[in-house]
């Protein structure tokens, strides 16, 4: 077995991905090249998904404090605080490359990543969330992709026992060579019994527990994430991981536990980097170091080299630093749960990374180094060459629908509007009985039991606007998943991310992440949503062509009255159609302008800050007021679409509507339009008057549409159709195209 | 002719349902059961064609639908 | 009443299970934990929904090797109320306790919705709160909850009017159509032959609260409360087992 | 000794996963696969005892857990 102690050439590690100039600099700082174990330690520590070199400075940027932050970026999750002596931690993450890899187990061990690094703050995970992007469906593996990504899902949220609750999907031939999946958890923690990854106490024992260690995904997460893809990638291809979500299960009962205990000082999860990332960040945030005897490492396979543990990224592990002398508390709990628990180490007071195998040192490095002095660097970003072409959308030469029920009818079968229940009834949204209302609304709503506050939650990003503009793109996703919430009832709280782009060192690229940051800035600014946690995703790119800028943004809100919540559909007859905000002559990036006419083009949809806190304002005061029996939020497909999910999205039987539209712009635009910071409410006649006055104290724009009324989507003069011949369409869009002939998976 | 194909998890690849069989077969007292594998075992006709071909047309079928390589790998036999 | 739920170590509607007793119905529920045998003097077990060993081989296959199994089969034997959801009919099957079989949905994918049933029997400690042919409708979240038996069994079942509930559509037809997962016969819960064990797979347990998931589960409860304040279906002695 | 196990749905029981493998091969192309069937495959070793030992032990072992009686068969080799 070769253990690697000697000396690394360069080209050793520019094999590890290192540049020359990066090698040269770890050379100077230790006075010596590194040993290969070493190396593959820096390596994966200075690789971009660790060490966040090309975005770090950009980071810098977000709103990230509030007088309800309890923790922001920089820890396992971000922490805010509800009342009662309560705090919700959530985070956002993707796994992309491993779900193209495999899709099943790749969005399966996405979910345990992301459900470990909340339970590892010491908050039971109640919901998740999974964002979604997958090709076309004329692209030979996307069905294949879709079918195992969603039940992989499912296979791990389900059987841990943690309601997958809400999320998106779209399809966009961008994302044929590099689906995303992005899965974000929250949970409930104490304010005062929040857990940090920050080693302290010189001395402290370093607890390994969980899984044994494999050779799954060397150089996974961190490697893969790091550079792109290319055909030869599937040859290197390390061994991918599998998840046991039963072992999960039985580890996050386990934490859960020993944290009601006084154990443990310190506790972070095993991914990325597993062993290495999770020793050297507890260290660093603690100033301290630790060393590692690599002999007690739980190993699964034979003749694992320190190389191997240290870089090992096999699932369902975590690690910790206890109070000395509680070594056998923990192990007594991780005893009752079945599962290992082993003293690998301790906490130094020389601020190094140590690490010995067979009585041997095999790694000896600054954590410094492998930290804070991590490269960061300002690449160079500019718009892409096609940027002001991709803007101009000539709406003359756009000829109007000739039926426009048809065209509603094609909107609702697009796969990116129609019904996401072939895919959320795979979901099992119902465990832990606090869901109020599950995915098929606005916004999902869970009750905080022993409270009467509730906790809405949405994801939402129009990759399609940030391809188009990724500035604007960009704010559109954090107002739509704040007005989704709003619409739920809920107050937005707080904003985690997962920004999925392409190649970084790009001029374009970086522009686009640049420019999007910016984007999320303002609008986390403008609607006081802290940025707590989140991720970042680099090198989404096939054979040079990168995906659509795509920076997913989770809401999450808070109902101080849980009795506010608000769902989406109509619910009486009679009840008045109100909107609420203006609809402008804006067709640039639509689902309409995609569908109809085959063009991605023109400016997005404008959004002007102010307005958008406005309309929210007000549908939230109405619906504290209890003026509003439905709030659905106006998004893809324009109000047309909207309106027929107010009538479809309910309980049998579905109700219609008489619309009366009229406006002095183009009907398309006006039916289809995707104009921003607009909410359509249903109301009682006699509130009416009540909900105006709301309106016009904010200067918000409102319009009484129509009233709710028999079985028919009637919008005079131009729509009029059956409400089941709408939900027909709506709901067999999806089923109809899965179920299609199968697909193999090569 | 009849196809029997064996599909098992690749070495190295974690298998957690062959370790909690593994674990199981020890609860209850069978504690000399080791190295436990859990795989797929599907059994399938072919009809027509020479045994040159259905070997050739099921190492396709394996390949392509029923094992997964990047995880499984497989084996299968054939009978007339 | 008393009431037990078990806690395997996969399970994970036992919380539910255990806040639908005690905070929505006001019982006296306690946990039982898998690797106990003491039944803490429960006249009702329950054996909630989840994964209890991580099912990996089968639904239910180690749970019935359980020690707390043990006293469970027992308590059946003896009489006693014993109620399996969702992988707790799993297990009972497993046990021996329920006859046939749970199998992969026919769809192969798991299924979570709410669900109509036709309560089919009403001459049960768990239905005796309902009229024959009412539609009740109570979520499933299953994998696998496709019931299956032989033909001999299935005919006994009927027969036997053991078939509890049963899947149908909103007119409260049996149809293909309306059966989420291929069961049988559309079957959703059966009876065993003395009618004090009972397995169903959708969840009544989230189906007691107006607010969530509304209140189409929360009469099976009711019935067995009543049943066991009546007496007619007393265990022999509800106390735990000598072991 | 390590044992191979074939388990395999009874005759007569509902496959869902053999004919959904089935409808797959021949949207694939081909036409020739028919009669599928999906069970499970199961490798262990055993250590100790002999032979006839063996062959009672996983005998055993299938019928308390690694199959289920009422919906399923069982088969196994043994192999030095
Ligand atoms: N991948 C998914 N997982 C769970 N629920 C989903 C998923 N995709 C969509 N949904 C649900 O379907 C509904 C519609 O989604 P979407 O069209 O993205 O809503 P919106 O436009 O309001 O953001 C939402 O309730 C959402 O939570
Ligand atoms: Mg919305």
């Amino acid at each position: 077995m070769r253990i690697g102690t000697e000396p690394v050439s360069k080209a050793e590690a520019l094999d590890h991905g290192l540049s020359a100039e990066e090698f040269a600099r770890i050379c100077e700082t230790l006075g010596r090249a590194p040993n290969l174990v070493e190396l593959g330690v820096l390596s994966v520590m200075w690789s971009e998904h660790c060490s966040y070199k090309s975005s770090r400075r950009h980071l810098k940027q977000l709103p990230t404090s509030g007088p309800r932050v309890l923790q922001g970026p920089g820890e396992n999750a971000g922490v805010i605080d509800i009342g009662d002596g309560l705090a919700v931690a959530f985070k956002m993450e993707s796994h992309n490359h491993p779900s193209f890899v495999e899709p099943y187990q790749g969005a399966a061990t996405g979910v345990g990543g992301i459900l470990r690094d909340v339970f590892t703050m010491g908050a039971r995970p109640i919901a998740n969330l999974n964002s979604l992007r997958f090709g076309s469906f004329d692209h030979p593996r996307t069905r294949y992709l879709v079918n195992g990504v969603v039940a992989g899902i499912g296979g791990y949220g389900n059987c841990i026992g943690v309601p997958t609750v809400g999320g998106e999907v779209y399809f966009d031939a961008g994302y044929n060579e590099n689906i995303l999946v992005n899965a974000f958890t929250l949970g409930i923690v104490r304010n005062d019994r929040i857990f940090r990854a920050k080693a302290t106490g010189v001395g402290n024992p370093v607890i390994y527990v969980g899984s044994k260690t494999g050779r799954d995904g060397i150089h996974g997460a961190s490697l893969l994430a790091s550079a792109e893809f290319s055909g030869e990638a599937e040859e290197k291809r390390p061994t991918v991981q599998v998840g046991d979500p039963f072992t999960e299960k039985l580890l996050l009962e386990a934490c859960l536990e020993l944290m009601e205990l006084d154990a443990i000082v310190a506790i972070q999860d095993m991914g990325a980097a597993g062993l290495t990332s999770s020793s050297v960040e507890m260290a660093g945030r603690g100033g301290l170091g630790i060393l590692l005897d690599l002999d007690q490492i739980p190993v699964r396979e034979m003749s694992m080299t320190p190389y191997d543990m240290l870089l090992s990224e096999s699932q369902e592990r975590m690690l910790i630093v206890a109070r000395a002398g509680a070594e056998e508390i923990v192990q007594g709990v991780f005893r009752k749960w079945d599962l290992d628990a082993a003293v690998v180490g301790s906490v130094t007071e020389d601020g190094l990374f140590r690490a010995t195998f067979h009585k041997q040192e095999v790694v000896c490095l600054p954590v410094g180094l492998l930290t804070d002095d991590a490269p960061a660097y300002d690449r160079p970003a500019n718009p892409p060459d096609d940027f002001d072409t991709l803007q101009v959308l000539r709406l003359d030469r756009i000829p109007p629908p000739g039926d426009y029920s048809q065209t509603l009818l094609r909107l609702l079968d697009s796969p990116n509007i129609a019904s996401k229940a072939w895919v959320y009834r795979q979901y099992d949204s119902l465990v832990r009985s606090n869901t109020i209302v599950g995915p098929g609304s606005d916004a999902a709503v869970l009750r905080v039991k022993g409270t009467h506050k509730g906790i809405a939650l949405s994801v939402d990003c129009n990759s399609r606007y940030c391809l188009l503009d990724p500035y604007v793109g960009a704010m559109i996703a954090v107002v739509e998943g704040a007005r989704n919430v709003v619409c739920s009832g809920g107050v937005p709280l707080g904003v985690t991310d997962c920004l999925n782009f392409g190649n970084p060192e790009k001029p374009a690229v970086m522009w686009q992440f640049t420019e999007a940051i910016r984007g999320i800035r303002d609008a986390c600014v403008a609607l006081n949503t802290p940025v707590v946690s989140g991720n970042v995703s680099f090198y989404n790119e096939t054979d040079g062509r990168a995906i659509p800028p795509t920076p997913s943004i989770a809401m999450v809100g808070l109902l101080d009255q849980l009795e506010h919540h608000t769902t989406q559909w109509f619910k009486a007859e009679g009840d008045q159609i109100v909107l609420l905000g203006r609809t402008r002559e804006e067709l640039g990036g639509t689902e309409y302008l995609a569908i109809e006419h085959g063009q991605v083009q023109g400016a997005p949809p404008w959004i002007d800050l102010r307005v958008e806190k406005q309309v929210q304002q007000v549908c939230l005061q109405a619906i504290r007021e209890g003026l509003v029996r439905s709030a659905h939020d106006v998004s893809e497909g324009g109000l047309a679409v909207c309106l027929a999910e107010c009538c479809i999205t309910g309980p049998d039987p579905h109700l219609g509507a008489a619309i009366e539209l009229e406006g002095a712009i183009r009907p398309d635009a006006l039916l289809f339009g995707e104009s921003q910071s607009r909410i359509v409410l249903s109301v009682r006649k006699r509130q009416l008057g009540r909900l105006r006055e709301i309106a016009s104290a904010e200067d918000v724009t409102l319009t009484v549409l129509g009233e709710v009324r028999g079985r028919r989507l009637v919008i005079s003069p131009l729509i009029d159709v059956d409400c089941e011949e709408l939900a027909r369409v709506y709901y067999n869009a999806l089923p109809r195209r899965m179920a299609a002939d199968a697909q193999p998976s090569s | 002719m009849r196809a029997r194909v064996f599909i098992t998890p690749k070495k190295g690849v974690l298998d957690p349902q062959g370790k909690a069989v593994e674990r199981s077969l020890h609860a209850l007292g069978f504690a000399e059961a080791h190295d436990v594998h859990l795989g797929k075992y599907i059994e399938l006709s072919i009809e027509g064609g020479d045994r040159a071909q259905a070997e050739r047309r099921t190492d396709e079928m394996c390949r392509r639908l029923l094992a997964n390589g990047v995880i499984e790998d497989y084996r299968f036999e054939l009978q007339d | 009443m008393r009431w037990g739920v078990v806690t395997f170590p996969g399970s994970n509607d036992d919380h539910d299970a255990l806040y639908a007793l005690d905070h929505v119905l006001g019982q006296d529920a306690v946990s039982l934990w898998h690797k106990e045998r003491d039944l803490k003097g429960v006249d009702c077990v329950l054996l909630p929904g989840g994964f209890s060993y991580g099912d990996y081989l089968r639904c239910g296959a180690m749970a019935r090797f359980s020690p707390i199994m043990e006293s469970v089969v027992e308590l059946a034997r003896r009489g006693g109320f014993v109620w399996g959801v969702c992988n707790g009919f799993q297990v009972l099957c497993e046990a021996g306790l329920l006859p046939g079989a749970l199998i992969r949905n026919r769809s192969l994918q798991f299924i979570c919705t709410p669900v109509q049933l036709r309560v089919e029997e009403t001459e049960t400690p768990f239905t005796n709160q309902y009229t024959r042919g009412e539609i009740i409708s109570i979520p499933i979240k299953h994998g696998e909850g496709c019931y299956i038996a032989d033909p001999v069994t299935l005919e006994q079942l009927e027969e036997n009017r053991q078939v509890v509930l049963r899947y149908v559509d909103s007119s409260g037809r049996a149809t293909p159509e309306a059966n989420p997962n291929g069961a049988l016969n559309n079957i959703a819960g059966i009876v065993n032959a003395q009618r004090n064990v009972f397995g169903l797979m959708p969840h009544p347990e989230h189906a007691v609260e107006k607010l969530v998931g509304g209140e189409g589960g929360l009469r099976l409860f009711q019935s067995l409360i009543t049943a066991h304040a009546d007496g007619t279906h007393r265990p022999a002695a509800a106390v735990a087992p000598g072991h």
